[in-house]
């Protein structure tokens, strides 16, 4: 029995104590009717060596393409360190640290992934995450509406810039909780989101604006003026940013004259592989007055009763399984597997290293739209600076270069003229680090040769 | 010691970034960082013993015996672990092309047609990336059906006061009213109390079965039937879901929409906390509300994904990018291994071990919350008793539980049931497991008879002895920072 | 600098105590004309990303075949559990546990690892492990001549049935002892080495006599009578087996009246990956008796001062670094990694589990041979009894039809005329548990076409 | 306890076997196991839980400072491990053609050709299976070259009496007699006692540079005259190679032939005793000699093997399947991630280190062995005084260590100083980590003065005591066995 360890034996024996004749009996007081048959679509069980064998052939199939798409998630370097370290045992199979004694490992991961999100972001404070960049944004607006005491709305400006599944997550999980949700578009020049544009949303008052960094064409926001634009409106300043970019560009904390209130984002590129979109974690920061509005796990430092230092889950007051109808979130979990790899990770690149990462990332994209642009009838449609993706307009549609790239093992980039037709045939390119100048090259040459195709056809 | 003190500027003895930095010089000064992140610097080696150690103060499944009731804390298999990180699955982007997809596409396909035929239900989406999303997702969809039939007066969810504060919480994430249902003292929900709740206010109700008190409810059949003629829906919490598993099926019991923790029952890995995974299941008129993505097998025999084009009723997407894929695979994987023969063993051997546990300790003499009732896969003893006693707290057992070797179960939870322990052993411990449990129970009890300030102060044998919760709450340090001048 | 923790300002102040101006100064005890100018054969280091990337492309262009060799290393499932736990880093990287006090783990693994192998081999004790099962077998050569005390002689009978990579290695390792490996060759229609054959060593006394169960072609031999025809001789027995055939054979203990003195081996069945050929490991068991004569290292049970059960390395007087130039052997490492793995392989697989194994191997290559056989011109070459290996016939150079397999990416087995001349164009082949219906019956299909075509040309 | 004694009769949690017992009716009876192996019968949790909490006994390089002379415990860099293992490697047959076995060998003739660079070295053999295997390969090659030239008289082997013992057994082992030559007062061989060892009956000398006592033998360039000039040949035993990685090559400094332990100056794992990997280098003499197999590149630029045919004057094989490729790939990825100029830090730094430590003791009042010498990457200090003083040895210390979390220097080796520790701390370890050492060896040394049964009867801390040696060899226990009837 895969499993489970019973012999013969033990079952006897253990039944006897309970005093029934089979395990059958203790199933007696469930209503003889609802008994259920037979599983028809489960098969039978396999041994690990098909599993195996199995998997090994559903991973293979999909090739191992080149992948040019960011628009999320990115296709980083991981340490090998990083995932042995976070599939030990006792990280892998430990749960939520309810006993604190019996999880410092995990307590103390917690509060220095805290740490180093607070180091990142600027802020003062950072929960023990949440599931993902969307999700977490979905939070952090609510959180926003809830923390600001100086006008009561539940208006939140909502930039076009911000990547448009985050901007579906975000009204999929607020949509009961009469948040209205203002967009608010950017300049097609520039790809920026302008303060003219902001005003567009008028003059009632609004809780939050919030403030894509880069946004998800990859430009970089005017951060500084947008925050204390919205500041001096009253309203709060939520800031999404990628954690790599952060290496290189003014965190959250230093936007404007205030700095943004709160700051969220996903933490994939930190140590999570792609693997096809999670599990990922996202992040949320605050300023120190918000912390009673921070959804989610927190883990504080304390002593015990020698005074050794040691750590603790706090403020649980907020939480669903203390507070129940009245919780900040219904967050239960956090992705405490995830913050580990991403813990190690941070520890291992150091500063220097993500600011080498992110450095590289930004010079091979620069590279690839260059190279890609020399393509006839390729052309770049944003001109304000970005950080490692850019917009590029194609002379045919965008979908079927994607799906011709694709026949030859290049992932050409994410189709955003599916999501913003007003860009026309337009994609989105990325090279992380990890994209060598012979791919770079390769993408060129297999860009320009089913473009010479199309225009042929 | 913290990374962080374990830092010296300037040092950096790895490999892992790229070994010169690019030039980044075109971008603007004003949007540019002036200082780097106060982030460690410290060696692989550092960084690798550091966690290594850390590691070690952890109680884990793989080191431990650990009954936490309704968190279903049963082995992980490792094959589960290393076939979800095959390269191609690690490697594959969330937006790549359906030509490149095809392999973890069959297995989420098999995965929900595993999951519609385990729970009785007419279609199953992955999307939610956690137990409480699920919920969120399910309650969602309930609003949604309402909303359809333009009933929108329907804004009260019934939740029995046993169950798990998510329930409360997701409703009121849903836009839902919450209204509290007795348990009764055998366990079961006070079906007179639910009569007079239901009627044209009813969205309807949210129930674990078997029960957070450890005990199936009987009287599932009338539940049902009460809140299905006021015109409620029926959402099942799948906390609880290995005490069944192919035993019974919730869509059998009359349940419209189920959320499944697959950390829980399909065994995927506990992590500290997470990443969770939450399927919900749903009855054939809430199919159109259902999350996307989905994942579906066209008449040529590949897949497709369904996303909001396909699905325009769809409560909609509840994370950026679809779901915990990593996770969904380990329950793939697990899922395959059991087969339907090995997912009926779940619940038998998990119920078996739990009615061995009640009956070892019930004669050992500690009190059961519900003496007559069979245990599901788990049961609640209180320690009122101990407690009056000898000044000895729930807590102090739990705690000195860490002592002997043994993760304490869930306290004070439920919280109807005053000094309790919900304690789940799981289908996959051995039987030596729980007798040893049991054992150092007694152990204790003898103790707090004689010795209770041995008991009080425990933990004694762990790294730290008891933390100061209450210090943690009021002198607030949630994050390590640079001494003044220094970062 | 990779690996390197040091700041400039560690290196100044160490430097500072040290007493030196540079750490140039502190080579200045080595004479200036041998200082290394310039490592010419030595590139530039790459950084983890790009020695991934290398080693990714280098793994992948040596393709997946479908594997039907085994000639020594077989293509065994291993449970996902063994590598996960063996590589974590406190077996990884601990070393030889001299401090017992600090190296429990690994001396408990030691000691249930010797305790698995005598349960196996049903002698009475197992050291820690050697090198590889060739390596064991030249030790064990050397051991039983040392152990005889009733001829004193450096004969050595040594079949030709014993894989001839062993006796190569034997000869290598042992060629400088004066022992006298004297061959004895096997029946041409059973693969047997018979009672006759070994009779053609002639009368003079010998000190042990090597019985390989299965030999080297999958053939079972009479080694009851081996046995006990080599100990009537007062010579000593050595058998070499293959432990997951254990899970069926009559282990050594068992042979004959009395039972073999000594086995030897190749672990690599129990966990290890075919890796190309190592690390693997070499196990030697043998009776009490001869225990002193036993080398490498061994792991006892001991006390500590409270009485409390503990593990330590014991008989270390029989070991170079005490004994020196008298040791039992110049071997100083075991492979301890290796017998992690195998260790928690067997606890993972239990008895049951190996013999399901064993008899999943042996069916699947009856089946591969029964359907090789049906390819016109392609016929078993020996008669008798085998495990999971078979010897078959050619009607074609085995080279030739290898290197046709292989371009179909099918390793079609182990050319055995090249060591066996006699044989003709034989050919070894091996299906393990791993081999599929599918894959045989593809072997099965390339074979005859190769043939053909081979038969046409 | 023992799996064993975890173990039930019929217990089999496990998917790891073919789900049923294929037919196996034809083996014949006379042949077949009469009764199982007495295996331990466990869970898959079972063993998981049994050997991670195993683990968690050990001290190691990933949790400890483990300053163990001479067996250069660095930082082994997780990315070895993990690109090793990539699939398309550990799947690989050692017999596969080498069609399917180019990437392979690219890696292994780059190794070859690294280590001939970095060892001033004509021609590298990767065969051997560990260091001992190293050297038995490298004295038996110069016996062959002997022997070769008709040259049978030279049967003696010089090695100094702070040698491994592995030197001397090895040359047992190829037929040799020993010869001990005496260390001098200051650390380097008694040139004088050499010049009147050598003869026509010299086969060679092994020699380890920086030697066994942790100083680099300035006379080397007259050793190498004087046993030249009689006949022999110089062997290099690589123990110490990384103390000059990059620095002083021995092929430069006269050596003929030389080994290198790749789980040392390399950091392939140490593996709790091994897998080792001992490959050799010669000058252009030696070559015909190497043991087989070897890589070589063609016209074609493909890879192919040497083998007995093709190197008829071989040596031999050493194992069956020529070496330990596992360890190979995992030394050749650390080489290229080191480059050149990493490899020259790696002495670099591990020289700093290590006199660095050094100067801290002595400063500390400990006594060095060779107090007027520059350390290698080693040192020696003898605690003769201390053990005078307080009745308390090296052992004592070393075992005192282990409470203070750090893992003992060896201890007792070289034999010829009396009461020694034999540090080495290698280039990995952080500054804080020696400053730490210092630290408790002063704590200690005040408590072999104050309170000497603390450091007799130490360790304290760990889950055992010191363990009886004497019992362990006297009431001989070295496998499990059933009680009698059972299995």
């Amino acid at each position: 029995m895969p499993f489970i360890p019973h012999t013969d034996e033990d079952i006897t024996g253990m039944l006897d104590v309970i005093g029934v004749d089979s395990i059958d009996a203790l199933f007696d007081e469930i209503p003889k009717e609802l008994r259920a048959k037979e599983l028809a679509g489960v098969p039978s069980g396999l041994s690990e060596m098909e599993v195996t064998q199995l998997l090994q052939a559903r991973a293979r199939i999909d090739g191992e393409p080149t992948c040019f798409i960011g628009a999320g998630a990115y296709d980083h370097h991981i340490p090998a360190a990083v995932w042995q370290i976070t599939t030990r045992g006792e990280f892998y199979s430990a749960y939520t640290p309810y006993q604190a004694e019996a999880s410092q490992g995990t307590l103390q991961v917690l509060y220095e992934f805290q740490s180093m999100m607070t180091a990142l972001t600027g802020l003062d404070v950072s929960n023990a995450s949440l599931y993902d960049g969307a999700s977490a944004l979905a939070e952090a607006v609510l959180m926003a509406v809830r923390a600001n005491r100086k006008v009561k709305t539940t208006r939140v400006l909502m930039p076009r810039s911000v990547h448009p599944f985050y901007r579906r997550t975000v009204r999929s999980i607020v949509q009961h909780q009469g948040i209205d949700l203002v967009e608010v578009d950017f300049d097609t020049e520039t790809g920026q989101t302008t303060l003219a544009h902001c005003e567009t949303a008028g003059d009632e008052p609004f809780a939050a604006l919030v403030v894509p960094q880069p946004n998800v064409f990859g430009v970089l926001e005017d951060v500084n003026a947008l925050t204390d634009w919205a500041q001096s409106r009253d309203a709060l300043v939520i800031g999404v940013v990628n954690p790599v970019a952060l290496a290189l560009l003014s965190p959250p904390g230093d936007w404007g004259q205030n700095g943004a209130d709160i700051a969220c984002g996903e933490g994939q590129p930190l140590g999570m592989p792609l693997a096809s979109g999670g599990p990922y974690l996202g992040f949320l920061c605050c300023q120190q007055a918000f912390i009673r509005q921070l959804p989610g796990r927190i883990a504080g430092k304390t002593e015990d009763v020698d005074g050794k230092v040691g750590y603790t889950l706090t403020l649980q007051a907020r939480e669903q399984h203390i507070r129940r109808s009245k919780a900040t979130s219904n967050i239960c979990t956090n992705q405490g597997l995830l913050v580990t790899a991403a813990t190690v990770h941070m520890a291992i690149l150091g500063a220097e290293g993500l600011e080498r990462v992110a450095a590289a990332c930004l010079a091979n994209t620069d590279r690839l739209a260059q190279q890609l642009c020399e393509v006839p009838g390729v052309e770049p449609i944003f001109e304000a600076p970005a950080f490692h993706e850019r917009a590029l307009r194609l002379p045919a549609p965008t979908e079927d270069v994607l799906a011709a790239l694709a026949e030859q093992d290049i992932l050409g980039g994410f189709d955003l003229g599916r999501e913003y037709p007003e860009l026309g045939c337009a994609l989105l390119v990325c090279a992380t680090e990890r994209r060598t100048d012979a791919e770079i090259a390769a993408y060129r040459e297999a860009l320009a040769s089913t473009l010479a195709i199309a225009e042929a056809a | 010691m913290l990374i962080h003190e374990q830092s010296r500027p300037g040092r950096r003895a790895t490999a892992q970034a790229p070994l010169e930095t690019a030039d980044h010089g075109d971008l603007p000064q004003a949007l540019r960082r002036k200082q780097r992140a106060a982030l460690p610097e410290v060696s692989e080696l550092q960084a690798v013993r550091h966690y290594t150690r850390l590691s070690q103060q952890n109680f884990s499944i793989d080191t431990h015996f650990y009954p936490l009731g309704s968190c279903t804390m049963k082995y992980n298999p490792r094959a589960c672990n290393s076939l979800a990180s095959l390269p191609g699955f690690l490697a594959r982007h969330p937006a790549a092309p359906e030509s490149h997809s095809q392999g973890i596409m069959a297995c989420l396909h098999e995965l929900q047609d595993m999951l519609k035929s385990v729970t009785g239900m007419h279609a199953v989406s992955l999307a939610p990336a956690a137990g409480a999303q699920g919920e969120l997702a399910g309650v969602m969809m309930i609003r949604a059906y309402h909303d359809a039939r333009g009933d929108h007066e329907r804004r009260e969810m019934l939740v029995p006061d046993a169950a798990h504060g998510t329930n409360p919480a997701s409703a009121i994430m849903a836009g839902f009213k919450v209204r509290e249902v007795p348990t009764g003292s055998n366990g079961d929900v006070d079906i007179a109390a639910l009569r007079d709740a239901v009627g044209p206010q009813t969205a309807g109700i949210m129930l674990t079965n078997p029960s957070t008190v450890g005990v199936f409810d009987r009287s599932i059949q009338a539940i049902a039937k009460s809140v299905h003629e006021a015109g409620g829906l029926l959402y099942y919490d799948g906390a609880n879901l290995n005490a069944i598993l192919g035993k019974v099926r919730p869509g059998d019991m009359g349940f419209d929409v189920i959320h499944m923790n697959l950390h829980k029952t399909f065994s995927t890995p506990h992590g500290g906390g997470g990443p969770g995974a939450g399927p919900v299941g749903v009855s054939k008129r809430l199919e159109p509300y259902l999350p996307i993505p989905l994942v579906t097998q066209g008449d040529d025999e590949r897949y497709h994904w369904l996303d909001e084009d396909d699905r325009p009723e769809s409560i909609g997407r509840m994370t950026a990018f679809g779901g915990n894929m990593g996770i969904l695979l380990r329950a793939y994987i697990y899922a395959r291994m059991l087969g339907a023969e090995g997912m009926r063993r779940v619940s038998e051997f998990a119920t078996l071990n739990a009615n061995y546990l009640q009956a070892r300790l019930r004669d050992a003499g500690f009190q059961l919350a519900y003496p007559e009732r069979r245990a599901s896969h788990e049961f609640i003893i209180t320690l009122k008793k101990e407690a009056k006693a000898f000044d000895v707290n729930t807590m102090d057992f739990a705690k000195r539980l860490l002592d002997y070797g043994y993760h304490a179960p869930t306290t004070y939870f439920p919280l109807l049931v005053p000094e309790c322990l919900l304690i789940e052993p799981t289908e996959t411990e051995p039987k030596e497991a729980l007798d040893g449990f049991v054992e150092s129970m007694n152990k204790i009890r003898a103790e707090a008879e004689n010795d209770p300030e041995t008991v009080k102060q425990a933990p004694h044998s762990l790294p730290l002895r008891r933390l100061d919760d209450v210090r943690a709450a009021r002198q607030l340090d949630v994050a390590w920072k640079p001494a003044e001048g220094t970062a």
